[in-house]
């Protein structure tokens, strides 16, 4: 029998287990239908806010020598409704919202925005590194997470999933507040927070001075961070942070993630980096005989 | 370790010029840069100020490149204001580049979207019958009308220029021109760079003609690689699948010509 | 005139400003006489405990597809006691001793038995991530950090500077807690706990699962802390983590550091990075006009 | 991206050959370590069990690579019984190589000592004059003498086996046979791997006759690329500097022949 791709996230049932990562080309039903296309399991939206953000000016991101890169775009989105608007259309896709904001409020009221939407889990970004009063800033704060997620849940049925990061509070502790909150699902990690100064010039060069590092360097970091969770919570997990080929894939399956997002390698490798990664799981699944991801997940920590 | 092109490069401006009273190309040495294909772009850094994308422009100079650049919002005065000695970053070069076809060929082009033009203008083969529509509102506004006609200097070829208020040149836009010469002559490829609108009208010239056209677009641009989304065109990404694209694909595209997103990624109309 | 490469930390003067990082090449006087002569500033110790260590089995290190290191040598070291005498013959060498220990009388005792050799400061080694019970859980214990920087304090009258690291404890309540009591210098940082999973075998490639991150992916978080922590405290800083070449290094002293460590690099480019280095801040230094390293210590900060 | 060598690669024994009771030739393919200089090691993962540095041997078809292992504690003893079908890590190749003279040669090896050697001896000229020495405790150690002559067989050589008992070959210690050879024959160059008073001596008879020799050390590795320290005798690191040093070099280190450093890095008496 042909290895199937198929993997379930909790609830979340998806035909494959690459999804795009938050904040990656997402903004626009028509690239999220190309994606889809391309081989994308899921695709998650930028992180939507209660307003339209502009975002920080340039420079917003580049590349580091080396590998890798550094972003503070801000948050920059149109908005939750305005989004909600653009992906009426949405038939075919499994989107994942990704929402963030300050107060439990903002998060059910942009919920509320996308009860007629055509969504498959929201995602809370508890997790990014370089805006304030958002993100990690609320992430940081257990206490506050528990009251976001335990609104959340009240306001749908749709699964919700809590973005993490490393942040001036472990983030187990924000994992920990999650799960006991009735979280779905953890999505590990975000950017981690960085710097980078043009020596010639003297400054940092993002506008925003600080970002967030994402890419390959990132990629150890983040499979610990997923080897850590799935050792001490039994809660689905996706896990994502640099991520660029189908060998990086099965670490993090094998570490305890039932599917993975790729956020940065698209900056590298452009969109075929799904198939790519796609057929190389098929290929490994059907070299070792596996006819399911589950029976991959988690198996490192047996050895 | 090897230099990656996505990280800023600083570069000293050595030569000014001013092209119009609110245009001027700044010109810097760097080797990628000054070999880039026609069309390809780069993210400029301003220090302490802004980055943008800016179209390559030719320099002829080997190891030499430039910018032309339009003083407009503040990011673009920041560029416009930058002095002889003074340091920008360059990163890239990024995006693809036009189809150059052989035989007769129609350049038309607005404002900085003469830039792309112009480095095209350098790849042409000695046999090519070359014409090149320079649009502008006003005399004052006219500029790369005797560096075409130089680079053009080995070849049969016209350059055309059109000011909106008839102050210089053929009156009326440069559109108009556009479709007088489709027309006539039976093009074997059309390259267009400016405004949308005018964009959008020459490739649906051509296209009713059933010409080859190409266009690159401008969208809002934050990454220039393919990460950020902000330069999205329906369900194509500027940065990365253009800035060039055949008419025909642009024609099915609905957003062309009639809209682009805002700093937060909402639709506005052109 | 030509531009000095001297540099102060607090108290402590060096001819250079790039030094050898801890538990790198560290453990015999030989081998600290020959980075000496190769350009090295100063040699700190590999991390020394009260009893000697023979550290985790192999793999301990290992390089990552990209970029970086992973290791987990579990601080083997041949004891303070043994390497007080390995280093008694020291004449010429600026060394540092790194310490590692649990309880504040660990490092006191460590401290009395190099009271007769010539270090010019110890370095509390707070962030080791991958050994229990010292390192980073000591460094995550701001109350427990105020213990030991007082008791090494009051132990002698040679500098004393704390190594920190990301641990689950926010690093800049370490730096605050070992600033209250009396620190004179502060590295930032170590290594970052990660993994690394083999797919083929499908178990964790180190000994000890987990180890620390170092090299190139870790060079933007690095010179975050730094920037992060002279953006807050006025207190003298080593940058460490990633740093390759000069302009790294230059990077970090734009941060806001007076001096560099190399680790990784080492193992990158072998020992003439200390040299390469020098010379390129030497060559910096003349062409931007600068006579002191002094003159560019945190610089970014001020654009 | 790129394959890097620190990084463990996984490679699948293919065929294991019984050199003696205690010594097994593990055989598997791979383009890299198939090439390696003569003297480069590798560090050898056994997943599970450890990590140990393993010169590479030859394996005489095209691709392929061994390890010849003596099983000794849990480490090599877990090497030592990998079967085929199972899986190794394996990166490197690390360490620098033997200066191969032309003329008289004099090979030098004790125990696993003697990988390094037999490649050595692929890398020997038509013309040169071999001989190799190999020492063993006792008969039933004794390995690749065939293989030596083998790879000999187009060149003027001589294999010489001591066994310390008497019970194969010539009685008495390798050395006391060096002592003899470096009396009679003016060799161009002598080279030695084994245990490291063997070593000592012949680096210390060859040197009293002024003769250059050179020696491939062991020492406790941790990283294999100059990193940990744990490899360092006197101011050399082994795994960086070496694992090959001119008999020159070697006399004036102090630790040489009398010092090594357990996993503490404590010095030991050899
Ligand atoms: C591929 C490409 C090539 C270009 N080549 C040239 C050229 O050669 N010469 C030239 O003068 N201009 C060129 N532009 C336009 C230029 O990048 C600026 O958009 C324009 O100069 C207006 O800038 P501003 O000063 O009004 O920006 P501000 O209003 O100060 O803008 C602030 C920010 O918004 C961004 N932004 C605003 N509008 C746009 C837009 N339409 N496209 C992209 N980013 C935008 C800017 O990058 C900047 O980061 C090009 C644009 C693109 C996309
Ligand atoms: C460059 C080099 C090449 C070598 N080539 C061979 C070879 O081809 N065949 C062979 O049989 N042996 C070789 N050895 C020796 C081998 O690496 C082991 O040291 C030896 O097999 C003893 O292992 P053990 O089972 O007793 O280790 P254990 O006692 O189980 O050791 C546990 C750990 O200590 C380390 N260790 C202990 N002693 C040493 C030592 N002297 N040197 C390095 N690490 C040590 C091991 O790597 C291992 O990680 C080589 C050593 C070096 C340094
Ligand atoms: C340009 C950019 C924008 C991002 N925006 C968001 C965002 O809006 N919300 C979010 O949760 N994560 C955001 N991220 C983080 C990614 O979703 C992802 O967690 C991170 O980049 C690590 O994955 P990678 O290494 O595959 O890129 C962004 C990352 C980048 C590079
Ligand atoms: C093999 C190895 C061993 C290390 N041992 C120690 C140690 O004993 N004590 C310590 O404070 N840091 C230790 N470190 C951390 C380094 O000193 C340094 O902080 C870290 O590697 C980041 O710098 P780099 O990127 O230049 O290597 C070790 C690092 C490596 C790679
Ligand atoms: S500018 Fe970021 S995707 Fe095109
Ligand atoms: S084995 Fe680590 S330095 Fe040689």
């Amino acid at each position: 029998m042909e290895p199937s791709l198929v993997t379930s996230i909790g609830k979340i049932q998806l035909e494959r287990p690459v999804m795009l990562a938050s904040g990656i080309l997402g903004i626009s039903l028509d690239v999220f239908n190309r994606l889809y296309r391309s081989g994308a399991g899921a695709v998650v939206s930028k992180s939507l806010s209660t307003e339209p953000w502009d975002g920080y000016p340039n420079p917003t991101i580049f590349g580091i020598n080396g590998g890798g890169w550094i972003n503070a775009v801000g948050l920059s989105n149109p908005g939750a409704q305005n989004f909600a608007k653009m992906i009426e259309p949405n038939k075919d896709v499994p989107i994942i919202i990704s929402l963030v904001g300050s107060i439990p409020e903002d998060f059910s009221t942009m919920v509320e925005q996308f009860k007629n939407s055509k969504v498959i889990a929201y995602e809370l970004n508890l997790s990014c590194p370089h805006v304030a009063k958002v993100g990690l800033e609320v992430g940081d704060d257990p206490e506050l997470v528990k009251k976001i997620v335990s609104t959340v849940k009240n306001s749908t049925n749709v699964p919700i999933i809590a973005k993490v990061g490393l942040g001036t509070t472990h983030y187990l502790n924000t994992v920990n507040a999650a799960i006991d909150s009735g979280i779905d699902a953890i999505t590990a990690i975000n950017t981690i927070r960085a710097i980078a100064i043009d020596v010639e010039t003297q400054r940092p060069i993002l506008s925003n001075k600080f970002g967030g590092l994402s890419g390959t360097p990132i990629k150890p970091i983040a499979l610990r961070c997923v080897y850590e969770i799935s050792s001490k919570y039994n809660i689905p997990i996706i896990g994502c942070g640099g991520i660029s080929t189908w060998e990086d894939a099965i670490e993090f399956i094998l570490a305890g993630a039932s599917a993975i997002q790729i956020g940065s390698a698209i900056g590298d490798n452009w969109i075929h980096v799904f198939n790519d990664i796609n057929n190389g799981i098929f290929q490994y699944m059907k070299r070792k005989g596996y006819s399911k991801i589950d029976e991959m997940i988690g198996l490192a920590k047996k050895s | 370790m090897q230099r990656n092109l996505n990280h800023t490069k600083i570069c000293v401006i050595e030569k000014v010029i001013d092209e119009t009273p609110t245009v001027r190309t700044l010109i810097f040495s760097d080797d990628i840069m000054s070999s880039v294909l026609p069309g390809q772009f780069a993210m400029v850094w301003i220090p302490g100020i802004n980055e943008l994308p800016m179209s390559v422009m030719i320099a002829q100079e080997p190891g030499k490149a430039a910018f032309t650049v339009r003083k407009h919002g503040p990011a673009s005065t920041g560029l416009f204001n930058v002095k002889i000695g003074q340091q920008i970053g360059v990163r890239g070069p990024y995006g693809n580049s036009f189809d150059l076809k052989q035989g007769k060929l129609l350049l038309v082009g607005g404002g900085t979207g003469l830039v792309p033009m112009m480095r095209l203008l350098t790849h042409i083969k000695p046999n090519d019958d070359v014409t090149v529509l320079i649009g502008a509102k006003s005399k004052n506004e006219v500029f790369f009308e005797d560096l075409a006609n130089n680079l053009l200097k080995n070849n049969t070829h016209r350059v055309i220029v059109t000011t909106d208020d008839g102050t210089y040149g053929e009156k009326g836009f440069v559109t108009d021109m556009v479709e007088k010469l489709v027309n006539e002559i039976s093009f074997d490829g059309i390259y267009t760079c400016g405004p949308e609108i005018m964009m959008y009208k020459t490739v649906h010239l051509a296209h009713s003609k059933g010409l080859f056209v190409q266009a690159s677009l401008e969208r809002m641009m934050k990454c220039g690689v393919g990460i950020c989304g902000s330069c999205c065109v329906g369900e194509d990404l500027v940065c990365k699948d253009g800035t060039v694209f055949d008419g025909e694909h642009l024609i099915s595209n609905k957003e062309f010509g009639h809209f682009h997103r805002n700093k937060a990624g909402i639709l506005e109309n052109y």
